[in-house]
Formats: structure tokens, C-alpha cells, sequence
């Protein structure tokens, strides 16, 4: 029995697996080909990128936590320019596809953002959707987290939309530091998002406690790996249920948070993920990406399901 | 002087060949063929921690103590620092473990015989040996100073059969009591060095740069930032870097590093275990409000 | 230097030491009392109690995670009234501080059970605080837990504040599930509480990849242990920060969240905890509780610092 | 017949003493004196698992195969079903693991000489030789019947040397062909036995006390339900049983079992791995509406 691992992330996109890099967790790909090609992954998520470049926070910018880290980069980045002169080419040049992660302070920069990325030569080629990174502070409104908000959510869809051709399916990615998920989601379904990315990081802080200070040089970051994977799992089924019961806009989902095997994407499949992200997991593993393609596939295999796109939100009819 | 951060990087479960104690470290020898053939001083391993059932995600990264690409191993000293290194330091030989390399810039090396200083301080002394002979090999002199807190804290004294050797400890239980930059000057003027290599703490590397600079003496010191994936996807390993063009960027310290030239390094922007984002480093908000400031002023006109 | 590890939680409340087992995790003293003297803990927080007694949920009640647990016990429990008869007079006998943790599915029930627990005689010799598990479902308004919602929680405490003697401090038991911890804290002292517990458990789900279907008999579990350390550190600041601006109002909290060691409870302490629970690692190390106070006083020896209290939110000031 | 619900739980750190294959199985050998003095058969140790940097918090239980209160020896078999049990089979002696216990209730031993059928399924089968000895030593009769689904699975078969054996697997591949509990009924009849015990997995525990209830047979079951705690602290373990009030309660099978009266256990409420609440059970959901239901009814008049 061959399995097909085709995904289908909607509007006539479908990627060869649906193993994908998380943003930020891979940067913008020449590093990780160093150890395996690009090409092979599902597709390449690349680090959210803003108009200008990014310098990102002081140092330290990262604390292990247990079966997790906490990271407060700050998106350090060359900007969407430099962006569409280097990385993407050479994305192009390697023959990756990739889903493109933008940020802003303001919806306007999300929307001056996506419309460089457009207008790039290698649009086209290379770039099968774009994520839109709606976790990052909203400076004009007190830097309180878009996502954290519905309006500020539908505000930032609502200006990137008209910018992007409806062949490039926008994902909004959520944070699951909210009292109910399915209301950010819905904002964003309905303000024209064609999917939603579940979940960034979770808000956490470390204290060193020799110093007693906080240890991260921004104060707080985000708590991601294995250790949050349960409120992964949770997200995504709460959204999913509410697709399932009419309460809001059917689109599909990508699933992320704490994904390390083939059984760990199985798990955010099952509970409604028409496709998974490998994130923190690459730096105990360089090779996860290719590692959970295939252990997936294996499982599959074994338990003679032929097609995964067959198992997306299976666990909701049991 | 050439670089390989273009490289291939090899990810093996390695079996460990031998791991005896050295003074208040660990030497672990393991076999790690492929990265033994690739592998030049300066460049690091990070090791995964824990086994099977680890809550410890985040790799340890090492120095390369020396490889032998004859014998395929690959060699590392260890300080027990914490949990991911107490780990390491209880594995015994025909145990495995997962490794990566070889990763970052090796020290440069001049193409002309040089003279050169090679300062190590505690296990930072552990790739001097393995570029002093790289050294030896293309005709350089090479003097070599190692420091450490105490004689236990001091590593690989007996492995300096060929070099010039110079030992300090801060409390005079071996060599020279002091530090280990405290012999630097004087050395650089007997012996004409006009390059200086030097792994170890940060406020070593500094005093190194410092020592150096007025005196026209290149230092290229290997840096050590707490890492999170050791081959640049992650961005936590940076700080702030002069590059070519007078433009200081945060540089990782993984892939651009952990080499770099000293004088190269905005010492003054990294203290008391933080690194801070100076005002003119390339896309720091300082510099971003200046530009939309003027963008501002701009359009205003 | 002998170190005072006495912990003040307020209104006269003085604990020989700040270390306090976490309700659920370590039932109503028994059990443990068989590995050593409960008597020599911080103080007991006991296992919510509602009213009648409660099946809890059909089992699997728990899935394993990384660093941490899922749990999904539906507040297996005696009611109040056996509690008081046999529970209490079993607390007292062994000469246990005990902190009474209640619940209820009204906010009329949660007063209910406080009425009956100040009229139990051996309340006065035994209970030092009582401790309002509000992040738990208030069924009159769709299941939502009470502490999701600022007018919920306030209305619990509205209700419970005039059972209890002023002596006895109230703590109101926070979920970190919400968007703004800030808001439900000053919610829940505005309306009387003396001080705050955080934080409960994580929403979380976990998928039986074998079977295809949620793990947990009650789908969704709370997430504990050290994988959400990082999240209770977060909360406790953010509040503290918040009652050092004087945006809120000022009271003593006790931290709760995957403390596992004498450094995590110090970590807590710095961020603001004027004392600790210890909840999951109790499951791994049934001596955890005294364990953690014993590390906590060596470390403060270590370092030279001889008094507890004076640690309490430091971390705040550097 | 009595228990030890309310005696002392030791923590300790124990040394490995020796650990073999048998079979698919892992027996363990370990030294806890304390354990050792206390146990009786039908009890069990909770085991932490995967050293410091575990990410694994939870202990894994595992039946006391027997103990040695004159060495101080404690002795168990692992099967490899998971990541914790995995870590365990592979420890080697010299190393230590931290153990919990004496834990639950031990399996009722008649006081006057009683003919007894014991029954395991597969690891089951361990703490049986020991519970045998015990019965014996009180001038019980006992046979024993070992099952499992294959030979490898078939633990201690070369133990009976001193019961009476009857030998089951599913595939033929040693004994007769067919469940551990088809021999049963012949073997109650001709053994005249009016107790047995069993352990095993629960559908067996199931159809043994199914065998024996109408043949007035007590059947005493030693259940496996996934523990957080082990201590009775967490509330996980739970499953329907009818107390001596005759009222169904969620009992702890770590403390009020893990060996049950097979007859009080609520066979009806668990199937495919989950155990449902009896609508009829102390404080359920139906019976918490029936009670309000009452009370409104009863404010009314
Ligand atoms: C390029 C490089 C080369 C190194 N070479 C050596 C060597 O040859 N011998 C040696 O003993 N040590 C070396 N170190 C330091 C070593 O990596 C740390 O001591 C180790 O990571 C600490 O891990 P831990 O679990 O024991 O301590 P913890 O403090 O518990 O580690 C917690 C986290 O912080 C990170 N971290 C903590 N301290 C450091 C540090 N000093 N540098 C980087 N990350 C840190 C860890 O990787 C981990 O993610 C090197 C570090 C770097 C970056
Ligand atoms: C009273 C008792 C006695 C037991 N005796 C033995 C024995 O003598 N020999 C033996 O090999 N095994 C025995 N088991 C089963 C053993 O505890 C499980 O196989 C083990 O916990 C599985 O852990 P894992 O990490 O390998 O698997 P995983 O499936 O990864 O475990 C995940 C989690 O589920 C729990 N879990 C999974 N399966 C079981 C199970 N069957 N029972 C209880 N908890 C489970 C684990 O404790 C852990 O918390 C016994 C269990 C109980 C409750
Ligand atoms: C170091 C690091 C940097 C990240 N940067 C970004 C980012 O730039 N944009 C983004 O949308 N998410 C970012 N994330 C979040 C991840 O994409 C992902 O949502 C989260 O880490 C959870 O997945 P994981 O547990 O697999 O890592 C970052 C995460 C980490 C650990
Ligand atoms: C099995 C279990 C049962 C719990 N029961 C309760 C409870 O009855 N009432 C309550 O307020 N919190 C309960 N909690 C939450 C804990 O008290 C604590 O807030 C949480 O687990 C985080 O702390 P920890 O990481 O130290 O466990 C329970 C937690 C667990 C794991
Ligand atoms: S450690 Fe990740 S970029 Fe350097
Ligand atoms: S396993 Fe915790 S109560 Fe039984």
C-alpha cells in the first residue's frame, strides 16, 4: 500500500506532505539545507518578517524550560525587502515551497508588508500561502498582542486581504493566550482570513533565581515545545467543533505546538489540523521535519489508512 | 582565511569510545567519523541531553578539544555546569549519543608563517592544543598561556609537549598567580606576535581584545552565548558584530561565530551576563524610530 | 544563621514555613501522612469540596505529558458535610494547618459549603485560610469557568465574604486561561477576597492516537507540573506587577504551578508568591512538600539570606 | 483478613542488585529492605522513571514479583509497553532507582486451610508463586494456571516447581490452546477450591469472576488501572465497587485495592479502556439530579 500524504490547505493548494517548519523555528532555510533539502518538507514557513530590519531584544533571548524554552527574539529580520532580494530567490532556487510569515506594528505595516511580498518576482513560483503573524504586539494598542483582540484581529485580515491574490490562501496565526480561542478565530475567518495557524507561543517568564532578576532580557517569552502541546491539541479541537457545529466560518487549519514525532502529528491531525508544523523540536532535532514526513507515513503505513487528508479532525466523530 | 558555514552538517548518534576524568572535567572521546573529517579548531559540537525520555530539549554545545579523521573520533572536555552537562559527564564508554557538527566559523588561519599568542582560560583551553599544531604545521611560532580559578579548573597542561607553555591560576595553585591576559603583553612583545587566539569566558576575551588592539596584535577570540539550536535557525545565540561595512548587526554566534575578530565585537554593549542591542546597531529601535523620523521630516518637506 | 522561613499570608496568618501542598494533589492528609508528619508542612490545602458528594468523572482521568500531566477528575470528593465530620477532626488530630479549598456549580453553593465549614467545630483549631476554587465550571452560565469571567468570580466572593470571619483569609484560586489575569484578580479582591492563589491548571486535550478518539473520559484535562511553570510565573508577575502600579489592589499571593524544586519555589517567591503549593511532583515524590521547604531554607542559607519574607516579589526591583 | 491501608509508604532510593531477560519480559531485582520487611502478596512499588532530566513526572506501577525479607530484596517483571517501562528494562545492576512502597492492599489470605485456584495472564503471573507459598505455608491446596497470548509472554513457568500447573496460551505455542480461564471451571470442581485469585489484564480479572460467582467461588482480582500517584492523592485510579453498605463508590485501586473482591467491582461500567460512572453510583451526575429532584419535590409540599 502506498499512503498518500498529500495535504490540502485549500483553494487549490495541496503540498506533497503536510510536515511543515514552524516560523522562527527555521529561519529562512539555508541553514537547514545544510543538513537536508528543503525541497523535501511540505512546505517552508519562513521567520515573520517586517518592513524594516530588525535588530530583535538584547540577549538572553531564550531560557529552557521543562520539555520547552521560553524564546523572546524579538523578530530579528532583514526586512521584507531585503527579503524579497535574497531569500526569496534562493527559496525559489532550491525549489522549496514556501508559506511566508509577515508581522507588523500596525496593520498598515502588515498591509505595506504583504503588498512587497506580491509584488515580488518570485511570488508566483514560490510562495503557496502566507501566514499572518496576528500573535505580535499591536503597538498603537498598547502593545496588547492583535490576536488577543477580535477587533484588532479583523482589522489587520481586513487591510492584508485586498493586497493578496485568493490563489495565496492567508492563514492568521493565533495565540492561545485568550479566554475563548473560537472568538479570535471567528473575527478572523470573517474578515477574510482563509485559514488559521494554531498555536504560537504561550506568555511565560523565567526568574533567575542567582541573580534574582528575570532572565530573559525582554522580561517575558514564549513558552513552546512538547510541554505545551496539550493546549495545542485543545485549540485546535475547540475551533474545529465550532466549524463542526456551524458556529463559525469551515477553513482549514494548520496545527502547531510541540510537535516531535509522527504520533505527535497524528495527534494535532486527529483533533482537526489539515497540516502540522515542526517548531522547537528542530533545535533537539535538525532533522524533525523530515523525520515526523516519514514517521508519519510509517504509521500510516502500519495501519493501513491510504490517505491523510482522510484523518483531519477524525477524533471529533468518535 | 576561509570559512564553512556553507558546509554540510552531519547529525549522528556517535558511540562514546572512552570518557576518563581530566581535573574537574570530563574527556570524552566518541566516534563521529564524519564530522572528524570535516572539522577545523574553533568550530563546536552540540550534543542532545537526557536519552530517550528527556525533558531537556535544547542542545550542549562544545569546543572540539582536537579530531583524528584517521580514526574517525572526535573529542570534547566537559564541565559539569548543570543538568545537561552532569548528564554528559556520567557517560560511559560504548554508550551513544546524538551529535552535531561540525558547526560555526573555525579560528582563522593565516596562509603566511605567523607568530601567535593562544590563550585558553579553564575549558576554553581545550581547541588551543589542535590549533597550535595547525599552526605549527604552516611554519607559525605559537606561544600558548592557560589559565583557570584553580589547578583543577586548569586543562590539558600536560598535553603542551610542543608548545611554549605559560600557566596561570587566579589562586596560584599552578604557574603564575593572576590571570591569563596577565602574561599576554609581555609575550606579544618577545615573541613579535602579531595574532592572538583566545577561548574562554567573556570578560577574558575581552581583556584579550583590549590588550591587543593598541598594540596592532589581530585577536580572534571563540565566544560563548547560551545556544538554543547551534545552527542558526533560532536567533538566541547573538550579539552585536561590526561587519565589513562599519554596520554592527546581532550577529549569531552559531554560524557567523562562535569566531570572530575582537575587535570586531561591541564588548561594551555585553555585561553582567546580559548583551544589550546598542543604538546604532543595524534595525535597533533607536535607529528605526531615527529613520521613520526622518521619513517623518521627509514627507513634511 | 538560622533562616526564618516564616510565610505571612495576611490578616495575621503566619506559617512556619511557605511551602503548602496544592488542592487535588494530595487528598485530605491520610495518604501522605503515612510517608511523614503533615503537621511539619506549610499548611494543607485540602481537596475542593462542594456540597454533596461527587462521583468525579468515568476514568482515564489523567494523561501523562511532557513535564507534566492532564488531569480530568471532576472533583471526585465526600461533600462538606462528611468533610467536616470525619476530614477535619482527622486534620486537627494530627495537629495539621489546614487551607480549605471549596467549589461549587453556583456561586449560592460556594457559600453554602463556606457556611458549613466556619460552623464546623473544629474550624477555628484547624483551618487558617479558606482557599475559592473559582476556576472551576459555574453551571448556570453554560459550563464557563467562574474565573473566566471578572462578574463571576466577583460574585462567588461577594457571596462566600460574609460567611467567613475576617480572620480567616480568603483566597480566590485563578485560572491562567483568560486573556488578562489582571482583570479577574482585581475582580475577585475588589469583591472581598484577602488574597489570590495562582495558578489552576491549563486547559488541555490529549488524543488516543491508537483509538482515534480524546484519551480523557471527560475530554478535556487540566495541564499541572513543571512543562507550566513558566505560565504561573507569568501570572503571579503580571499581578504583582499590577498591585506594586497600585492598579489593582494590594494583597498577598500564594504561587502555584509546577513547582518541583527548592529553586522553582524560590523562582515563584522573587516573582511575587508570599508562599508556594507543590501539586504534580507530589505524584512523582510523595516527599516533595517537606523536600521543597528543606532545599528552600538550605539555598536561602547558602546565600546568606535569613529571612523568607523578605524575598517576596525582589525580583520586581532589579 | 486484613489490610495495611494505613501503614507506612517508604520512598527509597534502591541499588539494582540484578536484572536478566525472562522472556518478553525484564525481572528485576532490587535491594529496599524496607519494602522487603513490610510487602505481602498482591501488593505493588511505583517506580520514577528516566533519571534527573526525565520529562516522564508520572511513577509506573508494577506488582511485587516476590521479596526476600532476609536480603532485603524486592523483586518485579517489566514488560516494554511504553517509554517509562522501556527506561526500566533497561537498568543494569549497580544502578538506582527511586521505588514507593509497600503500596495498596494485599490480597486476602483465609486464616483456616482453604483450596485455592490462581490464576495469571501474562505479567500477571508474577506476584502468583509468592501469594502460592503464602497460601501454602497456611496449609492451603493450591493449583495454579498460567496464560498468556504466546510462550515468550508466558512469565515464571519453571517457578511452579512446587504447585500443580495448568499452562494456557492463545496461540498453542506452550500449554493447551486457549484463555487462562478455560481451565477454571474443571479445576474448581475437581480442587473442591472456594477461593481464587487473579491477576492479569481485565478482561480476564472479568471472566474469572464470571466463572466463579455462580459456582459460589470468591474470586479475588488484582486490577491494573492507570495511576498518577499510587498513594490514593490524585483520584485517577478509580473504578465502580459496591461497598459492604451496598453502595457503588469510585474506589482507588491503589489504595483500596489493587485487589478487589471480584463480585463488588462493576464489570458493566468498563469496556474499551474507559470505566464509565453507574448512574446508581455514590454522588454521580444521575444520582446528584435524582437528589435535587427530591429536594425540590420536597419544598414544594
Ligand atoms: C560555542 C560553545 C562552546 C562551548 N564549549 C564548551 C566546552 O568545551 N566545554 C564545556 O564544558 N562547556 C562548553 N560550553 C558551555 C556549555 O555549552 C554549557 O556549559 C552547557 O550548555 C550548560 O548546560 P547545562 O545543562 O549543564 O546547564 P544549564 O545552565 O542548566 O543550561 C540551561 C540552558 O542554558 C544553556 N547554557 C547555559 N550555560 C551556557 C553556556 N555557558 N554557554 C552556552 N549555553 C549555555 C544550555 O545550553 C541550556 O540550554 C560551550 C558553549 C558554547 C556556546
Ligand atoms: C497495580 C499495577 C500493577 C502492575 N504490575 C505490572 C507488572 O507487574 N509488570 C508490568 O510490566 N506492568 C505492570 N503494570 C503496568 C505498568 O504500570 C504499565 O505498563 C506502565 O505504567 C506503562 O508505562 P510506560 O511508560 O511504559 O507506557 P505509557 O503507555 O507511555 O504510559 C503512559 C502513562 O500511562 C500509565 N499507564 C499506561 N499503561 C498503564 C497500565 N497498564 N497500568 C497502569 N498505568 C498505565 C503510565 O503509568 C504512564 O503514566 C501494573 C500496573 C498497575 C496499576
Ligand atoms: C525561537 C522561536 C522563534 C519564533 N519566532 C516566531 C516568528 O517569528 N513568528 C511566528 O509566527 N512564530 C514564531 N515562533 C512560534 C512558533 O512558530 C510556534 O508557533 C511555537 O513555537 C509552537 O510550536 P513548537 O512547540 O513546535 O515550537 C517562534 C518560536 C520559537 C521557539
Ligand atoms: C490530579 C489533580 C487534581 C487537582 N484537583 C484540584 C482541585 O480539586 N482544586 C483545585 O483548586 N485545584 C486542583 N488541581 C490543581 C492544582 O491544585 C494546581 O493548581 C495545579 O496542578 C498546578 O500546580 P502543579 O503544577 O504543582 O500541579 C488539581 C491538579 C491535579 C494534577
Ligand atoms: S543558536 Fe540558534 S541561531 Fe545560534
Ligand atoms: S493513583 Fe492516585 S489515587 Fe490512585
Amino acid at each position: 500500500m502506498t499512503v498518500d500524504l498529500t495535504a490540502d490547505l485549500g483553494h487549490g493548494v495541496l503540498l506533497p506532505n503536510p510536515v511543515l517548519t514552524a516560523s522562527g523555528c527555521a529561519a529562512n532555510g539555508k541553514e537547514l539545507h545544510r543538513l537536508d533539502d528543503i525541497a523535501k518538507i511540505g512546505a517552508f514557513v519562513t521567520k515573520s518578517v517586517k518592513r524594516d530590519p530588525q535588530s530583535g531584544r538584547g540577549t538572553p533571548r531564550m531560557a529552557e524550560t521543562p520539555s520547552g524554552m521560553l524564546n523572546s527574539i524579538g523578530l530579528q529580520g532583514p526586512g521584507i525587502h531585503a527579503f524579497v532580494e535574497h531569500d526569496l530567490p534562493w527559496l525559489r532556487s532550491v525549489g522549496a515551497r514556501a508559506i511566508v510569515s509577515i508581522a507588523g506594528e500596525s496593520s498598515a505595516e502588515f498591509a505595506e508588508v504583504a503588498r512587497a511580498l506580491v509584488a515580488a518576482p518570485d511570488f508566483d513560483a514560490t510562495v503557496a500561502a502566507i501566514e499572518v503573524n496576528i500573535s505580535c504586539p499591536n503597538v498603537a494598542n498598547r502593545g496588547l498582542v492583535y490576536a488577543c483582540d477580535p477587533a484588532s484581529s479583523a482589522e489587520v485580515l481586513r487591510l492584508v486581504v485586498p493586497e493578496v491574490p485568493r490563489s495565496t490562501p492567508l492563514f492568521a496565526k493565533l495565540t492561545p493566550d485568550v479566554t475563548d480561542i473560537t472568538v479570535i478565530a471567528e473575527a478572523a475567518l470573517s474578515a477574510g482570513a482563509q485559514g488559521l495557524t494554531m498555536i504560537n507561543t504561550l506568555l511565560g517568564i523565567r526568574i533567575d533565581t542567582e541573580r534574582m532578576r528575570p532572565h530573559l532580557f525582554g522580561l517575558t517569552g514564549g513558552l513552546s515545545g512538547p510541554a505545551i502541546r496539550p493546549v495545542a491539541v485543545r485549540a485546535i479541537w475547540q475551533v474545529y467543533a465550532a466549524m463542526r457545529a456551524g458556529r463559525i466560518p469551515t477553513a482549514p487549519i494548520i496545527g502547531v505546538g510541540g510537535v516531535r514525532t509522527g504520533e505527535d502529528a497524528l495527534e494535532l491531525t486527529l483533533a482537526g489540523a489539515s497540516a502540522v508544523q515542526v517548531g522547537t523540536a528542530i533545535f533537539n532535532d535538525p532533522l524533525s521535519p523530515w523525520r515526523v514526513a516519514r514517521e508519519l507515513g510509517d504509521l500510516l503505513h502500519a495501519r493501513g489508512i491510504p490517505r491523510y487528508d482522510d484523518l483531519v479532525g477524525v477524533a471529533h466523530d468518535h | 582565511m576561509t570559512t564553512t558555514a556553507g558546509d554540510r552538517v552531519h547529525s549522528v548518534r556517535a558511540e562514546v569510545i572512552a570518557a576518563a576524568a581530566a581535573g574537574d572535567y570530563r574527556h570524552l572521546v566518541f566516534l563521529a567519523p564524519e564530522i572528524a573529517a570535516a572539522a577545523r579548531p574553533g568550530q563546536f559540537v552540540a550534543l542532545a541531553v537526557g536519552g530517550d525520555t528527556s525533558g531537556l530539549l535544547l542542545r550542549r554545545s562544545f569546543s572540539i578539544h582536537r579530531v583524528d579523521p584517521g580514526t574517525g573520533t572526535v573529542e570534547i572536555v566537559v564541565a559539569d555546569a548543570g543538568p545537561g552537562t552532569r548528564w554528559i559527564t556520567r557517560l560511559v564508554a560504548g554508550e551513544a549519543v546524538e551529535v552535531l557538527g561540525p558547526l560555526g566559523v573555525p579560528f582563522p588561519v593565516p596562509d603566511e608563517p605567523t607568530p601567535c599568542v593562544l590563550l585558553g582560560g579553564g575549558y576554553g583551553s581545550a581547541p588551543m592544543f589542535w590549533l597550535a599544531k595547525v599552526l605549527q604545521d604552516k611554519g607559525c611560532h605559537v606561544d600558548l598561556v592557560l589559565g583557570a580559578a584553580t589547578q583543577d579548573r586548569l586543562f590539558g597542561a600536560d598535553l603542551a609537549d610542543r608548545v611554549p607553555l605559560t600557566v596561570t591560576t587566579d589562586d596560584g595553585s599552578a604557574g603564575i598567580t593572576g590571570r591569563v591576559t596577565d602574561p599576554l603583553s609581555d609575550l606579544l612583545r618577545t615573541s613579535g606576535a602579531t595574532l592572538a587566539y583566545a577561548c574562554g569566558p567573556m570578560p577574558m576575551l575581552r581583556a584579550v581584545t583590549q590588550v591587543c588592539r593598541p598594540l596592532g596584535v589581530s585577536a580572534y577570540v571563540a565566544v560563548e552565548e547560551s545556544m538554543a539550536c547551534g545552527i542558526g535557525v533560532c536567533m538566541t545565540c547573538v550579539l552585536p558584530v561590526v561587519g565589513a561595512d562599519g554596520v554592527t548587526r546581532m550577529s549569531r554566534s552559531c554560524v557567523e561565530g562562535p569566531t570572530f575578530d575582537g575587535a570586531r565585537v561591541r564588548w561594551e554593549a555585553i555585561a553582567d551576563g546580559r548583551v544589550a542591542v546598542p543604538g546604532d546597531c543595524l534595525g535597533s529601535p533607536a535607529s528605526l524610530a531615527a529613520l521613520n523620523h526622518a521619513a517623518a521630516q521627509g514627507s513634511s518637506r
